[in-house]
């Protein structure tokens, strides 16, 4: 839309399913959808955070963004222009939700076809899926990432200032001389002194070592960065510390990032607009302040309310969910979360609610919210139809509570 | 295991059971000897100056520098600091499973209800620093090593029991959990078990009366009072754990239930024994007791701290003669009938356990394997082993950090349920400052292998008074604080072979004062129950 | 996964496996020259008779070996063959044939069928002796590491890797011959209880072997007629002859240890350090926890864990196991598969004797390591129960 | 909890900032000096180690000496009071004589030079049950029996130890490097490749060595175009070895290989395009090599003892003559069947029981602390290696 930063990466229907191999001659029997028809975009300079337990595919969606997997299904686009964008915008307007597996068996209408083959001319030019060696190259110059476990993302056996050289030596930036030299601006930039350039990663705690990682990221000047739990493996303190650092980043170098964490307060403070997965799809996506104060999905509110927070006082009654997350591998039929749901209807077990724009920006998969296009006029699509939950709860209980806290 | 399914009476996945159908009789502090002196009494656990050092190629890492706390009766105590502060050591020290190389616990006190479990720790090795290098050269003193563990071996499970960070890998890969859960009860519950199945009467009238109004009852009534029904038979035998095999026979039946009666029979069949089997239970009770003597005699021994010498040598021969004199009886044909029997009896008492931490199908959890369950489960069943020995303290180390966040809120409010239940001490040792708030009554700031506060809980997050306190408070994202600027502590956790001198805080704190750098501040007492060891304040000196 | 499923899916990689060494093996027999193959088999070529008789020599030896159609015609062929089990004859002008004569010219299965029994005797007897040394004593070195018993168990398995088994089995039987004649035990063969001249080499009183002067019954010696299941102790204690079956395992127990020995060696180190990392595992400090004694810890949850890795391990020295055969079956004379392949490559060799000997083992450890998979299977829930 | 620790360990030590690059030693060298460190602690290894040099002294030395390359200058074995007179005069000579008796006899030609200082009197064994006897008898049976058999022990053992070091070193070297690049381009590439790849391993590894290597050479060697000369010999032995060593070092990187795949920081390197040649030669090989030394030492130590095996089984196919100057050779002779044939024989005429002992002994000894050696050092390796065996 309008006034919005240009995209800098934008996913559209990505699918990657692993193969279950079994019985005598270790067949395919089935597929883990580990991440199943996700779409989102990131703008410059924008953090996109990405929420939701283990085993939803969130580290699963940010290797497909990079293309460190590739995909079973669906485009990643780097960098189309706008007016591009828009086209495809309208081009996945038209073509409705994301195919099933067998979508492919009926047998297409003729413009369909005809907008699938100008999506095919755009993904040739635009989508990272479709890039070859060089280009390829150049993408993923402009896209790295940070991982979560600062002990083994760092190679044991190199220096750091090999560790951080490393992508310039590989895409020959510079002479070597030069490439020290920038090695030892990084590591300042993230805090670090150049004397630690002749370390061995073992000899780091886990905050300088997760800054090693950052800086490394940093190397080519890169567009976007996803950071995949970049905290999680670190104390409070630390981790503080590296927020710090990334929003210090995100301001001089307008970088994009993906906020890959299962830990939510972390994501409302860094990032500026948040998706929520279940279980290889995306439940909820909003503006960051959107979703916490108005979440609609039932998931989301349970995943807010489960959050300890750390003030004894504050007493809220909390949406505590009953067993566990299923198996990707089977996951239920309709929506996927009404095993758990507090407030399932009949037709979640059927029915896969599709993600529908319920307010501007907002976007929902659920029953509860009928499709503001189709719905009849006067309802408001806030008001839930016919869910026991009292209107849209606030997550954090009573307002009385959260007034005396903040 | 009664606190289990005392709790399970109210929990929602399964109808309510009065206490006194429950399978197992007596509180967890039923054991507790009256000889204590009245100020034991409210503490279960006093340590005191713990030093624990890991000696490693860099150096010697000390990782705990004189720790001390007290553990009250039925208080959560909440052990908080970052990765490398020692939380995790305490609780390994406490119950002496420190892996030893390279860990040693160095000195200190631990008394668990009057005995010190650090009794004749001075005698278990010899320390030999090697000329210009850190390191230290170690001579174990490997009887005595051996001897400790023993002695531990009476206070572990029984009096302290711990739950693991990783579910996953704590588990045994290769019983089932009704095999390590089992093995837990046998070991603290045998007397107990071998004393029900001994006193079994199951051709007693009353149990057909009692198995026949079951039946009657299963063909109406409610699911609870079928279960309270089934449960009389259990009482009516005199093995409560029938009771709850008979609630699942029926169960699994479903409308069928008024026609399972032969079923309840042939487990009730089970029961009867032979002269031979019977003489080869009272063996095995023979020796359950024997064992439970050995930990008495372990327990005199460090609470007195005089060596029990010839109690021990005594209770090995009576072992071996126990063990000799009744050889015949471990023929194969005996043993076989007995041994399942027990297994059964074992099996149902840990379905029964399952039940307490609110496990929906304990029947299959109870059959199944470790990497069959998932992470919340597996944590679930942990603490369910945990408690199955009543313990007096539950060390519980990071027991949510490895599970998502909707099952950790699970977790924690089974926590709550057990808190408010069981009479068990909890000490709750975790990173996350929000976990505790939500759980424990009282908080201990660690920070490099010291204690730098002590607050009730809410004093603590409203009144922090130690710097390092404020600053983590200060550096954690709040959801309900959107935004909130993170103030970060400057620099990282010291490493721990070349500590800083006087106040370890001293070189990342705001208002370091120049004493900081030489002395280490003593613990003072500021407000009731709330300690800092900070140059800050200047309240009283808090006594030990 | 079932078992079953598992069991099937191993039963199913054995065929490529099978087929792979017979390809291999198919692969080196094709690279022997055709003449030395005729030489094996038919003796030298005629002198007199000239040119005609030479090519007619030639052209009926290439018309029995099958040398005369392209090479994937006589991989077929050679497959084929493998498969039902026609490994081709005994040479009659081989070193093999010249020193048993009585397998001269029999064929390869056949031969091999008389003298697997022994060789399985003497397997089964070293595999038991080494299950009871190696897996105790590998706790042992475990539990106590770096005491006393742990150096001496590391000491004993490194110079079981350093000492040559032929070495080691000659110094014993020298030994042997010392003691039993100074003690004046042995003497010409004179049936049971000569331990010694019975596992002679070439002085062929043992029975199997051609010139059996010893006074066995006719029916024990030589594979020949040897009846009803051909290992010689079952047939003995059939018979009824307890002293002979006796003398049987008498004669196998030196060469048992000695094979053993190299195996043990292997197989110490892995129990131990499988041990060592078992006992570090978080779920043994639970068993701690949970108040078990350092005693039951150690034998059943760390016990049971390790016992995985040692079967995994066993099954992979297999190999090295069975490779130890052909040594010590010649040093000790006993008519063993071993000792025929140990014949066969005395020039000029038996090329069928030698290939046959090589599926066979081969044969042998495939179908060992299967068997381990599935007792480890069995052994683990996490294998299992998939 | 070990994680806890080892980020105590590692903890903020170098986050102190008055260290310099300059007082601070190159990092590998650390690196090298921490694995020295737990080395240096098992004394085994060390031990190991020490006898591995020497025995590289004493190959170099030997390479200087004069001795024959391929073969063993026989001795003449004399026996005083024998009716045979064929020693006289001639060089290399040995005198035989009774346990007891100091001197030599009169007419026993004896050079300084060829006499080797360990080539020590016999002893003759007597049976209780027969008095003192004659010598005499045996040692012709035993000339006759193998006229080469008593040979310069001591050139055997020096020319051997350049032999002996030679195999091993270049086979294990040779089979590692092939297993090594197999095994990482297998695990790193997965699929199909790596299907049929660990397939034929599985293959080459059911064969028993033993067996494999025999007929490998006992094929190769009967190839007439390859002609006979001692390096085409000395290739195939080589050669045969190597096609039976790599695949087990495929297998064992290749498993390797597999958890390494995993780590981040090859994941990490592929997000900054790195392609896989890079990959696998900058990640994935240091950091999968280690387990390829620990076995390599083991191998090394195995070689001449097989080839010993080899030559016992009279397998004579792989060295020009029987008595090759190479350790596992000379032991392999020292029991060859005629040896016990006549201390049967001599048992059965009741003649003297003549263990010619040193034979055995020395070249056995050779064997023996080469191999054990070399396992210390493999086990020392593994140890200073594996965090977890870390004592």
């Amino acid at each position: 839309m309008p006034g919005e930063p240009p995209v800098v990466l934008s996913a559209r229907n990505v699918r990657k399913l692993f193969p279950i191999r079994g019985g005598v001659f270790s067949t395919r029997i089935g597929d883990v959808r580990a991440v199943d028809g996700v779409s989102l975009d990131i703008h410059e300079g924008e953090t996109v955070g990405l929420v939701g337990e283990s085993g939803c595919g969130k580290t699963t969606v940010g290797r497909l963004l990079l293309r460190l997997i590739e995909p079973t299904s669906g485009q990643t686009y780097y960098r189309p222009p706008p007016e591009t964008f828009d086209r495809l915008q309208e081009i996945y307007r038209e073509l409705g939700p994301v195919p099933a597996d067998d979508g492919a068996a009926t047998s297409p209408s003729p413009e369909t076809v005809k907008l699938l083959s100008e999506l095919d001319r755009i993904a040739d030019q635009y989508s990272i899926y479709r890039q070859r060696h060089k280009n390829l190259a150049r993408v993923r110059e402009k896209l790295q990432i940070v991982f979560q476990d600062p002990f083994s993302s760092l190679s044991p056996r190199m220096l750091v200032r090999d560790i951080v050289a490393e992508p310039l030596e590989i895409h020959h930036v510079g002479s070597r001389s030069q490439r020290y030299q920038r090695v030892a601006e990084l590591l300042q930039e993230v805090g670090l002194n150049p004397e630690h350039l002749w370390r061995f990663p073992h000899e780091f705690s886990g905050g300088q070592r997760q800054r090693i990682g950052i800086a490394r990221a940093l190397a080519l000047r890169p567009e976007l960065i996803v950071l995949d739990e970049p905290t999680s493996a670190l104390d409070v303190s630390v981790q503080a510390q590296i927020l710090n650092i990334l929003q210090k980043l995100q301001r001089e170098q307008r970088l994009a990032y993906l906020f890959i964490s299962h830990h939510l307060s972390v994501v409302r403070a860094i990032s500026h607009s948040v998706v929520v997965m279940y279980l290889g799809k995306v439940v909820e996506r909003a503006k960051t302040d959107e979703l916490f104060t108005r979440p609609l999905h039932p998931y989301t509110q349970a995943l807010l309310s489960a959050i300890p927070i750390p003030d004894p006082a504050l007493k809220r009654e909390r949406i505590i969910l009953k067993g566990d997350v299923p198996s990707p591998a089977a996951p239920p039929p309709g929506c996927r979360f009404h095993t758990r749901c507090p407030a399932v209807m009949p037709i979640c077990s059927s029915v896969e609610p599709p993600l529908i724009e319920v307010r501007e920006n907002h976007w929902v998969a659920c029953h509860l919210y009928p499709d503001p296009r189709i719905a009849p006029e006067g309802t408001d699509p806030l008001v839930p139809a016919g869910s026991p939950l009292p209107g849209t709860p606030d997550p954090l209980g009573p307002s009385s509570g959260l007034s005396a806290a903040s | 295991m009664s606190s289990a399914v005392r709790i399970n009476s109210e929990t929602d996945t399964l109808p309510a059971s009065a206490p006194d159908t429950s399978p197992v009789s007596g509180g967890p502090l039923a054991s507790a000897p009256a000889s204590e002196a009245p100020a034991h009494r409210d503490v279960v656990l006093d340590v005191r100056d713990l030093k624990t050092y890991f000696f490693t190629y860099d150096g010697v890492v000390k990782a705990l520098d004189g720790v001390s706390f007290k553990v009250r009766r039925g208080e959560t105590l909440g052990l908080v600091g970052e990765t490398g502060c020692g939380k995790s050591v305490t609780a390994f020290s406490i119950t002496r499973l420190i892996p030893d190389p390279p860990g040693r616990v160095m000195s200190g006190k631990i008394l668990y209800r009057g005995a010190n479990l650090l009794w004749n720790l001075e005698r278990e090795a010899t320390f030999k620093p090697i000329r210009n290098t850190g390191r230290v050269k170690i001579r174990r003193r490997f009887r005595q090593i051996r001897a400790a563990m023993d002695r531990m071996s009476a206070v572990r499970g029984g009096g302290v029991s711990t739950i693991f960070q990783e579910p996953t890998s704590a588990m045994n890969p290769i019983f089932s959990i009704s095999d390590q859960i089992g093995e837990a009860l046998l070991l603290h519950r045998g007397m107990e078990i071998v004393d029900a199945l001994l006193n079994a009467k199951p051709d007693d009238p009353a149990v057909a009366a009692a198995i026949d109004h079951a039946l009657e009852v299963s063909r109406h009534g409610t699911n609870s009072e079928v279960r309270a029904a089934a449960l009389a038979i259990g009482t009516a035998v005199g093995v409560p754990s029938l009771g709850v095999q008979a609630y699942y026979i029926l169960r699994e039946a479903g409308p069928s239930a008024p026609e399972s009666k032969p079923e309840i029979l042939h487990a009730l069949r089970r029961l009867k024994f032979s002269g031979l089997q019977r003489a080869y239970l009272r063996r095995e009770r023979r020796i359950a007791e024997l064992r439970k003597r050995a930990n008495e005699v372990y327990l005199t021994e460090m609470r007195t701290g005089s060596p029990q010498r010839m109690a021990r040598v005594n209770l090995s021969r009576q072992r071996t003669t126990a063990n000799l004199r009744t050889l015949y009886l471990s023929l194969w044909g005996i043993r076989r009938h007995v041994r399942r029997t027990v297994q059964n009896e074992l099996y149902w008492r840990t379905v029964a356990t399952l039940e307490g931490v609110g496990i929906g199908n304990p029947v299959q959890v109870a059959r199944g394997y470790p990497h069959e369950l998932s992470g919340g489960m597996l944590q679930r069943v942990m603490i369910a082993m945990a408690l199955s020995s009543e313990p007096d303290i539950l060390l519980a180390d990071e027991p949510t950090t490895a599970l998502d966040v909707t099952i950790q809120a699970q977790i924690l409010e089974l926590m709550r349920d057990l808190k408010s239940r069981v009479g068990t001490a909890i000490v709750l040792i975790t990173h996350d400052l929000a976990v505790i708030a939500e759980v424990a009554d009282r908080v201990c700031v660690m920070y490099a292998g010291h204690i730098v506060e002590t607050a009730p809980v809410a004093e603590l997050y409203h009144r922090p008074l130690h710097p390092y306190t404020q600053g983590l408070l200060a550096s954690i994202p709040r959801l309900d604080q959107p935004d909130k600027e993170l103030t970060s502590i400057p620099g990282s956790v010291p490493n721990l072979i070349t500590p800083p001198t006087g106040c370890r805080f001293h070189p990342r704190c705001p208002h370091a004062m120049p004493v900081c750098k030489t002395e280490h501040p003593p613990t003072t007492v500021e407000g009731s129950g709330h300690t800092v060891a900070c140059y800050l304040y200047t309240g009283p000196v808090a006594v030990e | 996964m079932q078992m079953w499923v598992y069991v099937v899916r191993r039963l199913l990689l054995l065929i490529p496996v099978v087929l792979g060494v017979m390809t291999i093996t198919f692969i080196l027999v094709s690279g022997i020259p055709s003449n030395q193959r005729c030489l094996s088999q038919f003796g030298p070529p005629p002198i007199h008779g000239g040119e005609q008789a030479i090519s007619a020599y030639y052209a009926h030896c290439y018309k029995v070996l099958g040398l005369n159609v392209p090479v994937y015609q006589q991989w077929a062929v050679y497959m084929g063959n493998t498969l039902d089990f026609h490994w081709g004859n005994v040479g009659n002008f081989t070193a093999a044939a010249a020193v048993q004569p009585f397998i001269t010219g029999q064929p390869v299965t056949t031969v091999l069928g008389w003298l697997l029994p022994y060789t399985i005797e003497l397997a089964l007897l070293s595999l038991a002796i080494i299950l009871i040394v190696a897996i105790p004593l590998g706790r042992l070195a475990a539990v106590y590491r770096n005491r006393p018993v742990d150096q001496a168990s590391r000491v004993m398995s490194f110079s079981g890797f350093a000492i040559p088994s032929f070495l080691l089995g000659s110094l014993a039987l020298i030994g042997a011959v010392l003691v039993l004649y100074n003690l004046n035990l042995a003497s010409a063969c004179n049936g049971p209880f000569n331990a010694l001249h019975g596992s002679w080499p070439a002085a062929g009183c043992m029975p199997g072997s051609v010139a059996s002067n010893n006074n066995y019954p006719p029916w024990l010696v030589g594979g020949i007629h040897s009846t009803p299941t051909g290992f010689p102790t079952i047939d003995a204690a059939i018979h009824g002859q307890w002293i002979i079956a006796g003398d049987t395992i008498l004669r196998i127990i030196i060469p048992a240890l000695i094979i053993a020995y190299g195996t043990i060696a292997v197989l110490l180190r892995f129990v131990r350090n499988s041990m060592l990392e078992v006992m570090n595992l978080d779920f043994i400090r639970t068993a701690r926890a949970k108040g078990v004694t350092e005693h039951v810890v150690t034998k059943r949850h760390a016990g049971r864990n390790s016992l995985n890795v040692t079967i995994t391990v066993l099954g992979l020295t297999f190999a090295f196991f069975i490779g130890g055969f052909p040594i010590i079956e010649e040093v000790f004379g006993l008519n063993g598969v071993g000792r025929a392949l140990a014949l066969s490559v005395l020039q000029p060799y038996d090329f069928g004797l030698i290939f046959g000997t090589t599926i066979l083992f081969t044969l042998i450890v495939v179908i060992a390591n299967i068997i381990v998979d599935v007792v480890y299977a069995y052994l683990d829930p996490r294998v299992r129960l998939g | 909890m070990s994680a806890e620790i080892s980020a105590e360990t590692a903890g903020g030590a170098p986050a102190t900032p008055e260290v310099r690059r300059g007082r601070r030693p190159n990092p590998r060298i650390a690196q090298m000096k921490r694995t020295w460190y737990f080395l240096r602690r098992n004394t085994l290894a060390m031990v190991g180690l020490g006898v591995i040099i020497f025995l590289v002294f004493v190959a170099i030395y030997a390479a200087t000496q004069p001795y024959p390359w391929t073969s063993m200058t026989p001795y003449c074995v004399y026996t005083p009071g024998s009716p045979n007179t064929f020693c006289e005069g001639q060089p290399n000579s040995i005198c035989v004589y009774a346990q007891g008796t100091v001197a030599p006899a009169p007419n026993c030609y004896v050079t300084p030079t060829a006499y080797p200082s360990f080539v020590a009197p016999t002893f003759s064994l007597v049976p209780f049950h027969t008095g003192p006897l004659p010598l005499g008898s045996f040692v012709d049976a035993s000339v006759g029996v193998s006229g080469s058999y008593f040979y310069n022990l001591y050139q055997g053992i020096l020319r051997g130890s350049d032999w002996s070091l030679t195999f091993s070193f270049s086979i294990v070297g040779l089979g590692a490097s092939i297993g090594l690049i197999v095994g990482a381009i297998s695990g790193y590439f997965g699929g199909v490749v790596d299907e049929a790849l660990m397939r034929f391993v599985d293959i080459m590894l059911s064969i028993p060595q033993l067996l494999f290597v025999l007929i490998v050479i006992a094929v190769v060697s009967q190839l007439a175009i390859f002609g006979d000369s001692l390096s085409t010999r000395i290739t195939f032995l080589i050669l045969g070895f190597v096609v039976v060593f790599w695949p087990l070092y495929a297998r064992i990187v290749r498993g390797q290989v597999l958890v390494t795949r995993e780590q981040k920081y090859v994941e990490a390197a592929k997000a900054s395009g790195a392609n896989s040649g890079r990959i696998i030669r900058k990640h994935i090989i240091p950091n999968s090599v280690y387990p390829v030394f620990v076995q390599m030492s083991l191998d090394v130590g195995s070689i001449p003892l097989t080839i010993g095996a080899l030559i016992f089984l009279g397998f004579t196919a792989i060295f020009p003559t029987v008595s090759f100057p190479e350790w596992g050779t000379l032991s392999a002779l020292s029991v060859n069947p005629s040896v016990l044939t006549n201390l049967l024989t001599s048992y059965e005429l009741n003649l003297p029981v003549f263990v010619p002992w040193w034979m055995m002994l020395f070249p056995g000894i050779m064997l023996f602390m080469f191999a054990i050696s070399v396992n210390f050092i493999s086990d020392g390796l593994r140890d200073a290696l594996d965090p977890r065996l870390r004592r």
